[in-house]
């Protein structure tokens, strides 16, 4: 069930200017409702020039210490408030929302979960909730500069992890369509991340038949299917990305 | 406890609090947050007579204090919602108003006409201020002639039960339409639907939103908001309903301050489900602490 | 570096950015925080045939994202500006241009026909939407015939020199007012004004302004504001300065590619005095790192 | 010289939610500008929901250790997040603004220095030049409740202090007019506080022929004399209060 509900930040972490982490449980002590990866929340930013909430993806759920995990990156007003709020600080969500990712594969099944960006936000948590369900999931995560790959030792401790940057810094040189994992035969690849990346990556799929499953990232004003803002042109017409996604599959969506 | 029941021409509410229309869905987006039978009334989803897919993404921007739309009127037309969520929406306690929209005079009509027989409906609210609609490249609310009408033609479709009419803040004098659609029959006027405006990403070098024009919307219209039903109240006979921008209980009490018979909240719903309830509970906090009996005592009382 | 320089109604300006006039005294005030000489124009109080005393306090409320304010023309009279300011203010290397409005179109032509020996003053702003200026209940700034009588009679009062005219954007169709004065002779056209507005105090129930009502400026109003420039620039061939809620350089050059050849600042200057320099900056910058030769490259180019 | 600065904050002391006392030093280490008691600053305020600049009183300079003090009261928007700064954050002030209190009296002059609530605040600095140049300064300071009275030791430290308290929890029960010292004869008032307590010190200084400063509290929006916005009626019209005052002698008002 959908609800409102103030939490406590229990850590906020940042990375240089661009990135924090942010650990946040209800503040008045309530069990966090139950949540699926790919969901996301929406966030209540006090600060000048900031109206409306900012969605942000659940990138970690720890129900036994009852805290919820976010992966932001500064890209405006909003965001840089997150990013200077300090522990102790409260801060209210709207949470869960939206449609998560498929978990269900056939046994065994290979599983590519592709990020680029602050992209790789979700797929921490799906790639823990994927091994829990007893599959493998690898990662393929790219990133500018080394110094962008974010949360990479969480990552590597719940599956197999290939790297690209652009710069050539860490792993391979280029974009995560260069990388030559994209070679071998996967069920299904999961992406997030900017959208010429997650369009490159659903070509892939389209091109060696693999299922995809993408996360959009349209601009938002209520999160709950209400406004209709965040329209996304599906083959079912145009449909609220914050109720009927965020996640797609690349199946459901007209790109070219 | 004060009385917080008010009469929007004919129709009783419980109390002065609805939700505007475009901001509320169908209700049913709300019901985790908030008891919908505590509302005055609900207005629902902007309807037409027939489907529309509304406008491409982007269809949002965020402003000063507020934000931008050109959804478009994206809805199933009138009879899918008769036939398909008209029977999920229709037992609510609180009173359920339809806005309804057209591209012209007689589909405005039309769909007035088959929304008339249901029952649960207590009430309509047209949009004569949707830039989509045109008449001689001017939409119905800006003009007396083109606002006058619409309400002609729907009050003859929709007798009997209240026609409400939503005014269009994008003209020079609201208060000659205001009084242009009550000489037509008009048991309400609703005020202020969006003003027009446009951003631009100055990086890329174009227009925020698809349409490049779209209608601005929460707190920053609020004081030309209060300004407009002030001057309408005084200006028409039949009860007005004040909205744009009301983020909480204080801003109600001051569209009703200026002449509101009763609020219409919209943005606001995008930034706390709950803000509804919250106004409620303001009225009867404010009432209590200035010794109101009646909230009705206070329209346009400054 | 780029070219900023640009013509407006053959007035040639170092670069784009002018002070918004009431926003700004008579330039003096901010001589601590910027050098006056890089602004492009400064634009200084509205000024009348008449002294004037302004309206009672209080004239100022604070509104989100914006300012409402009625302080109603205050001014010593255009003989005590030429008398005793314009000597302490006229040897600036920036242009000077004087706000003039009037009670009625004689005090108009007659301040500028006063005005127009001087030649430290480079043009005319003529505010043809001050909310206290009266033409048979209506002000001259919401009529197409009202702004154009306006325009007409100080066309013929100041000849030769540069005529911009001010407008309102409390209209339907401000594009219409636009091509009124254009055909009258203007050499340009400045908006906007502030939008009428309005804001009351609930807890004791009066409105905050002594006027009740007054004019809405800051952030709040630039999506408005952008819109009317973008439709004024595709109604006429005259050059249109636009403003309306610009806070920093970003929201300058938005207007700029609405079609604005140039810009006012206004209720920025009050929150950070020293924001017109910082503009300027802006605009190098912006024109650098996009690649423009010359800033007229960018005007209503979206 | 009037100039436009950001400060650090050295210190935030609240007292409860309704004051604090801020200590404030120029972020890039300049001297601060001269200041005179009975100025002001406009200080920037980093919130949703505050534009333009609040006005505060000069409540002490030590030119020694370099800092400015502020007392502020928790009144809205503005100074509700004033009361939230912690030490080390920045914030920008436009000063020093308007024109101060008359120091110039004849030698060994009684005066005494009336403040209710938060209006004590540009007394205290007031007080310490009166005494620099050599008078005793007193002060007669009001408040609703003992709690309300602030910097009530500070001002011990620079002259007799007389105390009102609304209801009586210290000093004379009653507002400030009720106090028997105004009984006494002084040369001046000078006078901070809610306008219906200047009012009705300015009808004693008028009934009694003591001269009379008040320091005004109108709106303001510039703060530089630009906007025309925060004008008092006076016996020469219409004037700015952000640069003829905020302090004027009571014969310059046009009260009752
Ligand atoms: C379902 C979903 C999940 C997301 N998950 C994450 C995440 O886990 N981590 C993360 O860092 N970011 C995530 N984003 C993106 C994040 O919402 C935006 O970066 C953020 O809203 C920008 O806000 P701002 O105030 O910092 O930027 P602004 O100053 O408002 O604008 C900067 C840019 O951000 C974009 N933006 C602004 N508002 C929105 C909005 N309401 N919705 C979408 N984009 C917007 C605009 O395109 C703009 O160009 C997600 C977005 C969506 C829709
Ligand atoms: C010269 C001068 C010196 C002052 N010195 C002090 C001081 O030393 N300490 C102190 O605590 N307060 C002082 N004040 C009052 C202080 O400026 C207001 O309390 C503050 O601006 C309120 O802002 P806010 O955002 O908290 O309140 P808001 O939420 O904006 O409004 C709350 C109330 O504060 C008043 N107010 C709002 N904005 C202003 C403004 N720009 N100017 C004046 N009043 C306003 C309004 O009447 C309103 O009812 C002074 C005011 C002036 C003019
Ligand atoms: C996303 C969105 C969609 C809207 N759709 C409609 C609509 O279908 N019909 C209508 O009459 N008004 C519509 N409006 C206007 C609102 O009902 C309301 O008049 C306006 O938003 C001002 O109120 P607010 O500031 O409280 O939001 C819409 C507004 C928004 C923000
Ligand atoms: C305090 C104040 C006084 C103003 N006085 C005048 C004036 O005398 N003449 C005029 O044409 N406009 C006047 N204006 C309007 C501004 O010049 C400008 O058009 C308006 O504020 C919108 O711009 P902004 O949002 O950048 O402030 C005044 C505005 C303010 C806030
Ligand atoms: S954000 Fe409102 S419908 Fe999706
Ligand atoms: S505050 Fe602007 S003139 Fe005083």
């Amino acid at each position: 069930m959908k609800q409102v509900k103030d939490f406590i930040i229990i850590d906020n972490c940042k990375s240089g200017d661009s990135y924090c982490r942010m650990v946040l449980s209800p503040a008045d002590g309530s069990r966090l409702p139950e949540m699926l990866p790919g969901q996301f929340v929406e966030v209540g930013v006090e600060t000048s020039g900031v109206l409306l909430r900012r969605p942000i993806s659940i990138n970690d759920v720890d129900y036994e210490a009852n805290t919820l995990t976010l992966l932001v990156r500064n890209a405006g007003r909003g965001t840089s408030a997150l990013m200077d709020m300090k522990s102790g600080d409260r801060i209210n969500l709207l949470l869960p929302l939206g449609k998560g990712f498929s978990t269900e594969a056939p046994q065994g099944a290979k599983l590519l979960l592709i990020g680029g960006g602050v992209g790789v936000a979700p797929l921490l948590y799906l790639g823990k909730v994927l091994k829990n369900e007893g599959f493998a999931p690898e990662f393929l995560l790219g990133a500018r500069t080394a110094a962008d790959l974010l949360s990479l030792d969480e990552f590597k401790s719940v599956g197999t992890v290939h790297v690209c940057t652009e710069d050539g810094s860490d792993g391979v040189k280029g974009f995560v369509t260069a990388h030559p994992c994209l070679s071998e035969a996967y069920h299904r690849y999961y992406c997030c991340g900017p959208a010429p990346m997650m369009k490159a990556v659903a070509a892939v799929a389209r091109r060696n038949g693999t299922d995809c499953e993408v996360s959009l990232e349209n601009m938002m004003a209520c999160g709950l299917g209400a406004c209709l803002c965040c329209v996304e042109k599906t083959v079912k017409g145009n449909v609220c990305v914050c109720t009927e996604g965020p996640v797609f599959n690349i199946n459901e969506l007209t790109w070219e | 406890m004060a009385n917080l029941s008010v009469n929007i021409g004919g129709l009783e509410l419980s109390n002065p609090v609805m939700t505007a229309s475009g901001t509320f869905g169908y209700g049913e987006e709300f019901t985790p947050f908030i008891d919908i039978d505590r509302l005055g009334a609900y207005i629902i989803k902007g309807t037409t007579l027939n489907p529309r897919q509304g406008n491409d993404y982007p269809r949002m921007v965020e402003t000063p204090a507020g934000m931008l739309n050109a959804v478009g009127l994206q809805n199933k037309g009138v009879d899918y919602f008769i036939e398909r969520i008209y029977p999920r929406i229709k037992d609510y306690k609180s009173r359920l108003i339809v806005n309804v929209s057209g591209a012209n005079v007689d589909d405005y009509a039309e769909t007035a006409r088959r929304l008339h027989p249901l029952d649960g409906i207590k009430a309509i609210e047209v949009n004569i201020s949707c830039p989509n609609v045109k008449e001689g490249g001017m939409a119905f609310g800006t003009t007396t002639n083109g606002a006058a009408s619409v309400t002609r033609a729907v009050r003859q479709a929709y007798p009997d039960k209240t026609l409400i009419v939503k005014l269009s803040p994008n003209v020079t004098s609201i208060a000659d339409i205001a009084r242009a659609v009550e000489a037509e029959g008009a048991d309400s006027v609703s005020l202020i639907n969006t003003l027009m405006g446009m951003s631009i990403d100055v990086e890329k070098r174009r227009p925020h939103l698809s349409t490049v024009t779209g209608g601005l919307s929460g707190p920053a219209v609020r004081p030309v908001a209060v300004r407009m039903v002030w001057q309408v109240a005084k200006a028409v006979k039949i009860p007005v309903i004040g909205l744009g921008g009301i983020m909480n209980g204080r801003d109600a009490i001051e569209f009703m301050l200026a002449g509101a018979r009763a609020v219409e909240i919209g943005t606001a719903n995008f930034v706390d489900p709950a803000v509804t309830m919250k106004v409620i509970d303001f009225m009867e906090d404010y009432c209590r602490r200035h010794g109101i009996n009646d909230i009705n005592e206070i329209v346009g009382c400054i």
